[in-house]
C-alpha cells in the first residue's frame, strides 16, 4: 500500500485525537465496508466548530482521515463542515489509493452525523 | 521508510534460496534444450527432470512416477478437485472440504458446485481443528473426494491427516490434502498419511515462484487439467519450466533433508516470540492451536486495533508481516478462517499473522518484541481516545 | 558427441537472453515479496507486475488491463478454448479451427468435444495456408469461436489473421488465434488483426520458460481457468511467477522492440541456406508457404531417408534440430501438419525443420552448409543400397 | 535419445550394407508402429548363411540393429539364425531405449520372413 507523505504524518503524528467530556456533539460511525469505526466529539459555540477530537478504530486510511478531517473542521461554521466532501479530504491528503477511498467516508460520515445530531439536539431539522 | 527488512511473512512467500538460484542458472542459458527434442541438449534438460522429479518423490515418500510438476500450488489444487471430479462424475457427485481451505481450494469448489457438483464444507472447533469423526459422517454414497488441507496458512494449524485419510479410505473415497504450508515444514509421508494426491508450491520454501507439483498415487482416475502436448506422460501439457523445476527440486531437497533440524530452530524462536508477548502486551489472544501448529506461524489479536493499521506502522519500521483483515489485498474483511474459528470480528480485524522462517533471527525476534508493544500501545491509544 | 552446438531449433525453445536473466535475478532474492501484500517489499513487486505488464500490452497495441500472465503456451490456449466454450454455452457449443494447430489447441478440442461442444477442423493448402472463406462456411449460429493459430510451428506458414479476424467478427464470432510462434517474428497488433484472444509463450523469444500471457479484449466473456486468489483481477489466481513475468517482460520488449531489425537478418541467413541446399542436395522439397512464412523456418524433405536417423547423425556433430518423423518423442508419426498439407508419408518422416533465431551467425549456416549434404547422402546410400 | 557406443558405431559405420545380386533369399519388411523399412539378403549354402547384406531406411536404432543382426547371423546355421531374437540384437548393442525397442523388431522379423520365403523357394514348410 503506498501512501503519501501527507497520509504517513497524519496517520503517525493524528491531530485532535482524545475525547471531548463537554462536547456539544457526539457521534460513533461504522464503516458498512469493513467495519472501522470512528468516534467524533464537536465543541460548538455560535454555529462554529470551536473545537473537535476522534478516536479511530480503522486502517491507517481512516485514522489518517480522521486527523486531516478535523483539521479542516475545526473553526469553520456548521455549513462549511457539512459541506466537506470525503474526496476534498482524500485531496487534502495528496490522494488515497482506489481501495482505500471508502476509509475517508467514515470522517464525511461523521461530521454529517455529529452536525445533524446537534441540529436535533437543537430542536432543528437535520439537513 | 526504514531500509531494513524484518521478514515475518514466509507463509506468503520466501525468497528463493541463493543455491536454488545457483542450482538453477545454467538452465536458462546453458542447458536450455527443450527436454521433449532428441539430440544431447536435451538429455542434459531430461536428466535434470528426472533428478527434479526424484527429489520431490522423495520428500514425499512417493515414487518418481506419482510426482506431477506444475506452475504452482493453486494450479495443483485446481487440478486435484476440477480432475477427480471430471473423472470420477459417474461414480457421484459429493465432494467434502473445510471451512478454512485457501481460496484455491474454496473458489475451485465455487466452481464445481456451478457445475453440478455439491460441496460440504466442514465445520473447525476454536482451534482450527477439523474433526476425522465429521468427515465420516459428511461421506455418502455420492462422494469422490475428501480434500483437507495439512497446515492452514493464516493460523497454521495441522490438521489430523493420517485420520482423515484413513476415514477416506475406509469408505472408498479418494484424499486429497493441499499441503502447501506444510511441505518443509511438517514431515510429509504419502503411505503413512494416506493420501492419494497432494499438492505443493515452491516459493513456499525457498523455491522459485510460479512453481509446484502434485503428487497422484498411481492408479488414481484424474482428468488431465492443461491439454496439449506430450509433456508429464501427457498428463500436464506444456514445455517444461526447466529453470524452474531445476529449483523446485533443489528446494525441496534443503527443505526436507533436516527438516527437524531447521524447524526446531524456528520453532524455538516462534516460541520465545509468544512467551514474551503475550508477558508483556495486555489484552493479547493467540489464534490457531496451542500445539499442533506450523513451526513458523504466530497469529494473534490485539484487541482495540485494526490490523492493517498495525501493518502500515509495523511496515514503517520494514517489518513484514499480514493480517485477517487486509481488505485492501482484495480479500473480504475478516478472515473466513478467523470466523470459522468462532473468532469475534473485532479480534479477527485485529490479528497479525507473523510467519518465521529459515532466515529469521534472534536479532530479528528481538527487534519486534521491540517494536511491536509500542505499535499496539499508539493504535490503542488512537481508537480508545487518550491522545 | 561434438562439444560445440549448431542450434537450429529456436522453434522448440530458445535459451533465456542474458539480459533478461539479469532483469530477473534481483527478484528471486532481494525484491521477492508477494505482490498481494501490504508492505513496502511488496510495493517493489507490484510495480514489476504493472511495469511487465504494460510492455506486453506494448508489443501487442493491446492496454495493459487486458493482458493476464499464465504460466505458458499451452495454458493460455486451454484457458483461451475451455474459458470461452465454457461462459458462452448458452450461446452456441460449435468451434472452429484448423488441422494444424499445435496440439495444446487440437488435444483442448478434443477434450471439449468430450464434453459436448462440437469442433470444425478445417484442412489446408498444399502450403499449410488457411482460407477465410472456408472459415466463413464453416460458422453456424451455433458457432461461438474462431481459433486459427498466427503462425504454424512446423512449417511456418504465417496464415491470414486480420480477414479471418474479420470474417469471424461479421458473423459475431469471437476470433482467438495462438500466436506462440509468431510473437517476435510477426509484427502484432490486435486492434487492425481483429483478434480478441492471443496465446503467448516466453520461451520462443528468449524469454523463460514457465511464462506466458493471454490476451482478452475487454468485455470478452470468459470463465476463470485457475481458480483461487485475486491475482490477476481474480480471473487468473495463484502467487505471480514475479521473476518469470519481469523476464517475459523484458523478452517481449527485446524481441519486439525492433522486430523488423532482426527478422530481416534471420531471413536472410535462412535464405541463403535454402538457396544453397536446394542447389546441391538432389530431391529436396520445401515445406510450407514460399514466402508467408516465419523469418527463421526452414522445413524440407529428403526423400529416401528417415528423420530421425538424419537428426542422429547430425546430433553427432553438434546440430540440433527437429522432424516431422520423431516417435520417440512421444508424437506421433507421420506430424499433422505435413499429413493434412497433403505431403506424402515418405516425405513427412524426411522431413527437417531447422529454425533459426537471434542466435544463429553465418558461421552456424556455414557448417550446416557443410554437413547437411553429406549427412543425407550417407543415410540414402545405407537405405538405396550402395554401401 | 541416448545411444550406447556400440549403436553409434554400428549406426555410423554400418556392416553388410548393401545388396547381393545372386542373393538366395530376398525380403523387403516394413514396421507396422513407423512405417521404416528394411530389406535383406541372405547367401546360403548347405544350411548356412555366408553372406548377408541389408539396405534400412529408418531411424538409427534400425540402422544399427540391421547391422548388429546382419554380423550375428553371418555363418550361422539357418536354424541359429532363426533363432535370434530382437532382445538379443539389443543387447548386443548394449541396450536400445525402451521407445526404440520396436526399431529391432525390423532386423528379426526380416531374417525370419527371409529364412521362410527361402524354405518356400525350397519346398519346404515355412517355420
Ligand atoms: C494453503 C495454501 N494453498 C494454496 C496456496 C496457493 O499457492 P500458489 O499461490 O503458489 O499458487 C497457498 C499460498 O498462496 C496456500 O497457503
Ligand atoms: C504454436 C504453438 N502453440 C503452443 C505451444 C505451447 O507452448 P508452451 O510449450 O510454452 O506451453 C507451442 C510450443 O510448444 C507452439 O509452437
Ligand atoms: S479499511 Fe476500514 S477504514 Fe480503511
Ligand atoms: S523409428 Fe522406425 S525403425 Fe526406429
Amino acid at each position: 500500500m503506498q501512501f503519501t507523505e501527507t497520509v504517513m504524518d497524519h496517520f503517525t503524528n493524528p491531530r485532535n485525537v482524545g475525547v471531548l467530556e463537554d462536547a456539544d456533539a457526539f457521534v460513533e460511525v461504522g464503516s458498512s465496508e469493513c467495519g472501522d469505526t470512528t468516534a467524533l466529539y464537536l465543541k460548538i459555540e455560535e454555529g462554529r466548530i470551536v473545537d473537535v477530537r476522534f478516536r479511530t478504530l480503522g486502517c491507517a486510511a481512516a485514522i489518517a482521515s480522521s486527523s486531516m478531517a478535523t483539521e479542516m473542521i475545526k473553526g469553520k461554521s456548521l455549513e462549511e463542515a457539512w459541506a466537506l466532501t470525503n474526496r476534498e479530504v482524500a485531496d487534502a491528503l495528496g490522494g488515497l489509493p482506489e481501495p482505500k477511498m471508502h476509509c475517508s467516508v467514515l470522517a464525511e460520515d461523521a461530521i454529517r452525523e455529529a452536525i445533524n445530531s446537534y441540529r436535533e439536539k437543537q430542536g432543528l431539522e437535520p439537513w | 521508510m526504514s531500509e531494513k527488512i524484518y521478514y515475518f511473512d514466509h507463509a506468503a512467500t520466501t525468497p528463493t534460496h541463493p543455491e536454488v538460484v545457483a542450482a538453477m542458472l545454467p538452465y536458462f542459458t546453458e542447458h536450455f534444450g527443450n527436454p521433449s527434442s532428441l539430440y544431447g541438449l536435451a538429455d542434459e534438460s531430461r536428466e535434470a527432470v528426472t533428478h527434479a522429479r526424484g527429489q520431490v518423490a522423495d520428500a514425499l515418500g512417493a515414487s518418481p512416477g506419482e510426482i506431477f510438476f506444475t506452475a504452482g500450488g493453486t494450479e495443483s489444487d485446481n487440478w486435484a478437485l476440477k480432475g477427480v471430479a471430471l473423472a470420477n462424475r459417474e461414480k457421484g457427485d459429493h465432494i467434502i472440504t473445510t471451512a478454512i481451505e485457501h481460496h484455491a481450494i474454496l473458489h475451485t469448489c465455487e466452481f464445481l458446485e456451478r457445475q453440478g457438483f455439491s460441496v460440504t464444507y466442514l465445520p473447525v472447533d476454536r482451534y482450527g481443528m477439523v474433526d476425522p469423526a465429521a468427515v465420516e459422517e459428511a461421506i455418502t454414497d455420492r462422494t469422490i473426494l475428501v480434500s483437507v488441507m495439512t497446515a492452514n496458512n493464516e493460523v497454521g494449524t495441522i490438521q489430523p491427516i493420517a485420520e482423515i485419510g484413513a476415514v477416506a479410505h475406509k469408505h472408498g473415497v479418494l484424499f486429497h490434502t493441499d499441503a502447501v504450508q506444510a511441505v518443509g515444514n511438517v514431515p510429509i509421508d504419502v503411505d503413512a498419511m494416506q493420501i492419494d494426491l497432494l499438492s505443493l508450491s515452491g516459493h513456499k520454501f525457498y523455491g522459485p515462484k510460479g512453481t509446484g507439483a502434485l503428487y497422484i498415487r498411481d492408479g488414481v482416475a484424474i482428468e488431465t487439467f492443461v491439454h496439449g502436448g506430450g509433456q508429464e506422460k501427457g498428463r500436464r501439457a506444456g514445455t517444461e519450466n526447466l529453470p524452474g523445476l531445476v529449483g523446485l527440486g533443489a528446494a525441496i531437497k534443503r527443505a526436507c533433508d533436516d527438516i527437524h533440524g531447521h524447524t526446531a530452530r524456528v520453532a524455538q524462536l516462534r516460541d520465545r516470540f509468544l512467551d514474551e508477548i503475550l508477558e508483556s502486551v495486555p489484552e493479547v489472544t493467540l489464534n490457531g492451536h496451542p500445539t499442533e501448529r506450523l513451526p513458523g506461524n504466530i497469529n494473534i489479536s490485539f484487541a482495540g486495533i485494526d490490523g492493517e493499521a498495525l501493518l502500515t506502522l509495523l511496515g514503517m519500521q520494514g517489518v513484514c508481516a499480514s493480517t485477517g483483515s487486509a481488505c485492501s489485498s482484495g480479500e473480504e474483511t475478516p478472515s473466513h478462517v478467523l470466523t470459522a474459528m468462532g473468532v469475534p470480528p473485532s479480534l479477527a480485524r485485529a490479528s497479525l499473522r507473523l510467519s518465521l522462517g529459515d532466515l529469521t533471527t534472534e536479532a530479528d525476534v528481538d527487534f519486534l518484541l521491540d517494536t511491536l508493544p509500542d505499535a499496539v500501545a499508539r493504535l490503542r491509544r488512537l481508537s480508545r481516545g487518550h491522545a
